[in-house]
């Protein structure tokens, strides 16, 4: 049998490789697939993880996976019309706000 | 396990103590519904105000006819008296806001925004109420989501950039203390952090994943308050939102946020036997949170980002309180909290009048406006004199209060951090002079550079009547503190 | 019944009157002035009622001498855990405090005079002033913690504006140096506000929560000191106890609770000294903010300069002695070791600061710079005198509040004169005044006379008994050395030579003023008016000392003995 | 034999995920992005939850990742010109993710975790459909609003007709 620990270390690493995204990257859209990542990672463990055979976890999961649903939706549209205002999602370049 | 037919009648028990937030979703859905066939704004207006108004004064009678504790829908919610009390604070809040978005634009030009605003206060319900992790991820999401969206009202460049930025924060925000919770539910194998087998769990945790854990969870919430490192949205999402909005963002969620870092604290503090010290680590992010509140503050040339700073401060003097773990501490927090609420949205009307009437955002701007505004240019004064803590304001008790409960702990435990978190909380106050005093001087101290038609002109704002009604009972929480400490002394914070 | 209530009319008159004159419709502002005339004449009387129902004989300091007594319950929070916390409304007077009112009312009464000629937004600027008049009187007169503290603050603002506003080049920045400067100290008072007042109990009205005694009676000596008793005891549990604001019981050290922050008998150390001698040290640092004590001084000269005249009189005459006062009622009455304790430094900055002012106003080259400098050189003879902890000194200390208020009040009005006349204030740029206004001259030879402490005059009492006190305490081991009696006088001969310097350069010789071409007119009747009651005072005080010293002898006899009993007492260093 | 299927996918998932990271190309990195929830999705069933699996493909594969290539496609960022990520970025990125990975599994290797539990549960789908109902109606209901109401608020920010005045 798989070893849950094995879970957890795959899951960790996907945080990890998640955040490095989010961290480095400065297109809106790659932040926001790093974001995904990192709750995919969360899941993981949700799922692996099963207390007496209880099912809290996976619903748990389920309900991340339908904020994140919610979460890209409103994401996307806001980086459309971040789009279209200033012609780029480099955030680097989305600096109107100065002061 | 208990049966079917248990859990339905649990659900339909539930649905009883949950007419406050059954009323808001309704109400949410019947906005939604006047927006769509109403073209004219008012109405919209009017029926959130009546909303608003209802949802407090069944937040109200709940919290008094409310005697033990009552944990709906298996045990997700947990109704106890400070929730019921933190409900009718943010019910407050909402409700000015309501009252103050009569002049925003931006607001009643979008009709769409008044459900999410409501939306967001039915996020901070749950919040407050919420005794299960899932609930608090949900709520969270619930009060964020609607905050990306109402960031980005303006529609112009700067607001949706304020609104990019907010939204791929938050989302980090609350996907790393995701990560957080899932190793907590794996201590724990529970998600009810109020059972005390949730806390024997984490007791025998091992202390590295543990930290690393709760680490993860606290900035989710650090996110929500907007405390060090984790304010950096704020400033740009306050500049570029409509002002009746960051009169929003800086009492609802946050105080939302508030309400649950107590509870959480306590949690994670595992009642003091934690074997890391939380309460010098939080003391140290309050007084980093102060700092880079205050001294940011004093480089603002926008009014409006200036009082982010200065909410950003403020939560550095409300985790001051939460640092303190008291009964008591919990009770001047939210003596705080409510002058806090007051203030905000009172200072934030007038900013909100200004900018409508005369179209200025920048301090400088305001030069010799007393002349046209005499009235509005006094409250302002009283209001920043309250923000920045000193009598004759309940922004002096409020303070004297935080810093009452800060001293006892030190009293009690001796840990010297919290001494430093005094002296430097105070000395802060001083430096948050500046900058306060900074709209009322250019008002005040400096002409206006087009005299033209000058003469105080006879202008009959509402916003007037509607602040000098706020600014009389912020004066009035001063000379008579405890009439306001009385009702909040029937709250019960025992955990 | 006028009795009963006294203090309180002189508080909330002017806090009205303020209140009114904010909501005069725009025809009637120019009647803002008469307004605040009549409330200062009508203090004028009221005083004079109190200055001839005054009893100087008093005996007992700690619980029953005050005289006028208002006492009122203001807040009453329930703390639960922390026990319950008791702010009062509470005034009343003593031989401490009670000259520096009379000299408050006075100063604020000529100050309007001074003000008749403003015309700029006349009534924002005298409902300032009335505010700013209630709350000196205010802070004055207030027996608790809180509600001096309240004034002390709201002072701050009134004077704000009245400077940014009202002020001369460099106005905002004289004002907010002002604030701030004065806002840091307040933050050390509240620091150690705070501490006190959980651990100060209210012995009465902890006898009525634990039901030794009946609400609405009188409490009487003896429960008191039962729960005093109980209390060492810790017989009485935390939530039982009303923790106060009363500066009247935290003089008493039966009310500290037991091993609190500011409990005697533990050595608490707060960043390695003891609690109680770091409570006096910010509470010292916080006043001498205000007096000002050099090295913390240098808002004054900028405030000084900067102020309009009647501002600046009311701040030379009356402000900076809210700060020895402070120090009186509270940093040395409720901290008696660390006045004790800390003697030697506390007489060491009042001669730095005699010294230091002096040099300054030597080599100042404003005439309202010099004064501003004067002032802060003669407060340090306050310091010096309360330092000397004997009964010559701080009776000098107190004569010296009094005195200075008179004539460094006298000494502003009189570069407003010039000012008002010349626009300027160099001293360089006039010279052989006297030719033209010969009865100004004459005013201000007084004046610099009085101030330089010649016999006749009130300070020469202050500063020979301020003297007496210095030199009289370096007989004791441990207290003043020798020197700084000496420094001092040479303090005083420093202001010999710098007044008679300004009196040579500007009224005599040949008659000269740069910039200025119109006509010099002589004193106006309305200036004659403020100049001659001033000029009496002076007099009197210097040629019948007992006016005053009869009032205060009595308190500052129980002040010095409270002091030096109890310092000893108290003082534990580790 | 589930142990060989398991190492494959978490290897795979890790692998395109660490693509993501190094890659120029942002639509590379969204196909990238579907071959990891694919991956992930397998995880969820080697750890016995077919329905959340079955949500994962629907919802992920099937919603969130055509939103991101939508959005890919609209911001008409294929090329990668503008999200040049420079070598020391990478590095940053790289060593980044190595040292938060090694804290975690640090973290992970003290928790003492034991076995994935045996066997998967027949009627799973209809205990958690009953739990959805019964225990889980309120998070079920607020999921529903929050649902609602990020439909709206994307509705209104996409709708937004761009304003004269913009600057």
């Amino acid at each position: 049998m798989i070893p849950l620990e094995h879970f957890y270390f795959i899951s960790a690493i996907l945080f990890a490789l998640g955040l490095a995204i989010v961290v480095t990257r400065r297109n809106a859209i790659f932040v926001l697939m790093g974001v995904e990542l990192m709750l995919n990672a969360a899941n993981i463990n949700f799922v692996a993880i099963s207390h007496g055979g209880k099912l809290e976890g996976q619903l748990f999961a389920l309900f991340v996976i339908v904020v994140a649903a919610a979460e890209a939706a409103v994401g996307l549209a806001i980086i459309l019309a971040v789009y279209r205002r200033f012609k780029t999602i480099n955030l680097d370049k989305v600096n109107e706000i100065t002061d | 396990m208990a049966s079917l037919a248990d859990k339905l009648s649990d659900i339909l028990n539930s649905a009883v103590n949950f007419g406050p937030e059954l009323l808001l979703v309704s109400g949410i859905l019947l906005l939604i519904v006047v927006d769509l066939m109403v073209k004219s704004s008012r109405w919209l207006s009017v029926v959130s105000i009546l909303l608003a108004t209802l949802v407090l004064v069944t937040d109200a009678m709940q919290w008094k006819l409310l005697e033990n504790p009552v944990a709906l829908f298996s045990e997700f919610l947990m109704l106890d008296s400070p929730a019921a009390a933190w409900k009718v604070v943010l019910d407050i809040g909402v409700l000015l806001v309501m009252i103050m978005a009569g002049r925003s634009v931006p607001l009643k030009s979008r009709g769409e925004s008044y459900p999410l605003i409501f939306t967001l206060l039915l996020g901070g319900h749950l919040l407050v109420m919420a005794s299960n992790l899932l609930i608090v991820y949900l709520s969270i999401e619930l009060i964020s989501i609607p905050s990306y969206v109402l960031a980005a009202f303006h529609f112009n460049k700067r607001g949706v950039e304020s609104a990019v930025k907010y939204l791929l924060f938050g989302a980090v925000a609350s996907a790393l203390m995701l990560y957080g919770m899932s190793w907590i539910y794996t201590f724990t194998g529970n998600l009810n952090f109020i059972r005390p087998e949730f806390i024997d769990a984490l007791l025998n945790a091992d202390i590295i994943p543990l930290t690393i854990a709760t680490v993860l969870m606290l900035s989710g919430l650090l996110f929500k308050i907007a405390a060090v490192p984790f304010h950096i949205w704020a400033p740009d999402a306050y500049t570029s939102s409509p002002t009746a909005v960051v009169a929003l963002f800086s009492t609802v969620p946050k105080l939302a946020g508030f309400s649950i870092l107590a509870k959480w604290f306590l949690v994670i503090n595992l009642f003091g036997l934690s074997s890391i010290d939380w309460v010098s680590i939080l003391s140290v992010i309050a007084m980093i949170t102060l700092l880079i509140g205050n001294f940011s503050a004093l480089r603002q040339s926008s009014v409006k980002r200036m009082l982010a700073y200065s909410s950003i401060a403020h939560t550095g003097f409300m985790m001051v309180a939460i640092v303190s773990v008291s009964e008591q501490a919990s009770r001047n927090l939210f003596f705080y909290a409510t002058v806090y609420t007051l203030m905000n949205i009172a200072v934030f009307t007038l900013v909100q009048l200004l900018e409508h009437k005369e179209n200025i955002t920048k301090a400088e701007e305001y030069k010799g406006m007393i002349r046209k505004y005499p009235f509005t240019g006094v409250l302002i004064v009283v209001l920043m004199i309250s923000l920045a803590g000193l009598p004759p304001t309940g922004g002096f008790t409020a303070k004297l209060l935080v810093f009452t409960s800060l001293w006892e702990a030190y009293d009690y435990t001796q840990n010297p951090v919290l001494l430093y978190l005094f002296l430097f909380g105070l000395l802060n106050t001083v430096i948050s002079l500046f900058f306060y005093l900074k709209v009322p001087f250019f008002m005040i101290f400096r002409e206006r550079s087009d005299p033209q038609k000058d003469g105080e002109q006879k202008n009959v704002v509402w916003e007037n009547y509607f602040v000098m009604i706020l600014v009389l009972v912020i004066l009035f929480l001063f000379f008579k503190p405890d009439s306001l400490m009385d009702v909040i002394n029937n709250i019960s914070f025992a955990f | 019944m006028l009795q009963d209530h006294l203090l309180s009319y002189l508080i909330f008159l002017p806090l009205f009157a303020a209140l009114g004159v904010a909501v005069l419709p725009k025809k009637l502002h120019s009647y803002s002035r008469q307004i605040a005339l009549a409330v200062s004449i009508l203090q004028l009387i009221l005083i004079a009622f109190l200055y001839l129902n005054f009893d100087a004989g008093q005996k007992d300091y700690l619980t029953t001498s005050f005289q006028f007594t208002e006492r009122v319950n203001w807040i009453t929070l329930d703390l639960q855990g922390l026990g319950k916390l008791s702010a009062e409304y509470f005034v009343g007077i003593d031989g401490l405090n009670v000259t520096l009112v009379l000299l408050s009312v006075l100063i604020l009464l000529i100050g309007v005079i001074a003000s008749w000629n403003i015309q700029d937004r006349v009534k924002g600027y005298f409902s300032l002033y009335l505010l700013l008049n209630a709350s000196i009187i205010g802070c004055f007169v207030a027996l608790d913690f809180l509600l001096f503290y309240l004034f002390f603050e709201f002072m701050l603002l009134p004077m704000y504006f009245l400077i940014g506003l009202w002020g001369g080049a460099r106005r905002e920045y004289a004002s907010i140096k002002f604030f701030l400067y004065t806002l840091l100290g307040s933050m050390l008072i509240l620091v150690v506000m705070i501490g006190l007042y959980l651990s100060v109990i209210d012995p009465a009205a902890t006898a009525v929560q634990i039901g030794l005694s009946n609400a609405g009676t009188p409490v009487s000596m003896e429960v008191i000191a039962k729960v005093q008793e109980m209390l060492k005891a810790g017989a009485i549990p935390e939530a039982q106890l009303v923790k106060t604001f009363n500066l009247i019981y935290m003089t008493d050290t039966a009310n500290l609770i037991p091993a609190s922050v500011m409990d005697t008998d533990v050595t608490r150390l707060l960043m390695g000294s003891p609690a109680r001698l770091v409570a006096f040290l910010f509470l010292f640092v916080g006043f001498a903010i205000k007096v000002p004590v050099v090295p913390v001084h240098t808002w004054l000269p900028d405030a000084h300069v900067e102020a309009p005249t009647p501002i600046s009189v009311i701040l030379a005459g009356i402000l900076l002695k809210i700060g020895a006062y402070g120090l009186l009622r509270i940093a040395f009455l409720i901290f008696p070791d660390g006045a004790f304790h800390y003697s030697w430094w506390l007489g060491f900055f009042g001669v730095l600061s005699i010294l230091y002012g002096a040099l300054n106003a030597l080599s100042s080259k404003d005439l309202k710079r010099l004064i501003a400098y004067s002032s802060i050189s003669h407060m340090g003879f306050v310091l010096l005198g309360m330092a000397s902890l004997t009964a010559e000194g701080v009776s000098g200390a107190v004569y010296q509040m009094v005195s200075h208020g008179v004539i460094s009040a006298a000494l502003f009005l009189i570069v407003g004169v010039l000012y008002d006349r010349t626009h300027d204030r160099m001293i360089e740029n006039h010279s052989g005044l006297i030719s033209k206004m010969p009865q100004y001259g004459v005013v201000v030879v007084i004046f610099f006379f009085a101030s330089m402490g010649l016999p006749g005059f009130s300070g020469f009492i202050a500063e020979i008994l301020v003297l007496l006190g210095a030199f009289s305490a370096s007989g004791y081991p441990g207290m003043l050395p020798k020197w700084m009696a000496m420094l001092a006088t040479l303090g005083l001969i420093l202001s010999a030579a710098y007044y008679l310097w300004t009196i040579q350069r500007m009224f005599f010789g040949q008659f000269h003023i740069k910039k200025y071409q119109g006509v010099l007119n002589d004193l106006t009747s309305r200036e004659i008016l403020m100049f001659v009651p001033l000029i009496l005072l002076a007099l009197l005080l210097g040629i019948i000392p007992a006016s005053i010293l009869d009032m205060i002898n009595e308190s500052v006899n129980l002040f010095v003995v409270t002091i030096l009993e109890q310092g000893e007492q108290n003082l534990q260093i580790p | 034999m589930t142990e060989y299927f398991f190492y494959f996918f978490g290897g795979m998932a890790l692998l395109s995920a660490g693509f993501i990271l190094f890659t120029r190309h942002i639509l590379h990195a969204a196909f990238a992005l579907v071959l990891t929830f694919l991956c992930v999705t397998a995880l969820y069933i080697l750890a016995n939850a077919e329905f959340v699996a079955v949500t994962q493909i629907m919802i992920y594969i099937g919603g969130i990742i055509v939103l991101v290539i939508f959005g890919v496609m609209l911001t008409n960022e294929m090329s990668g010109k503008n999200n040049e990520s420079s070598a020391v970025n990478r590095f940053t990125g790289g060593a980044l993710a190595l040292g938060l990975a090694s804290l975690l599994c640090y973290g992970i290797m003290r928790m003492n975790l034991g076995l994935l539990k045996e066997a998967s549960d027949p009627d799973q789908v209809q205990r958690l459909g009953e739990s959805l109902l019964t225990d889980f109606v309120l998070p079920f209901e607020v999921a529903a609003i929050l649902l609602l109401m990020a439909l709206i608020g994307a509705a209104v920010i996409a709708s937004d007709k761009l304003k004269k005045d913009q600057e």
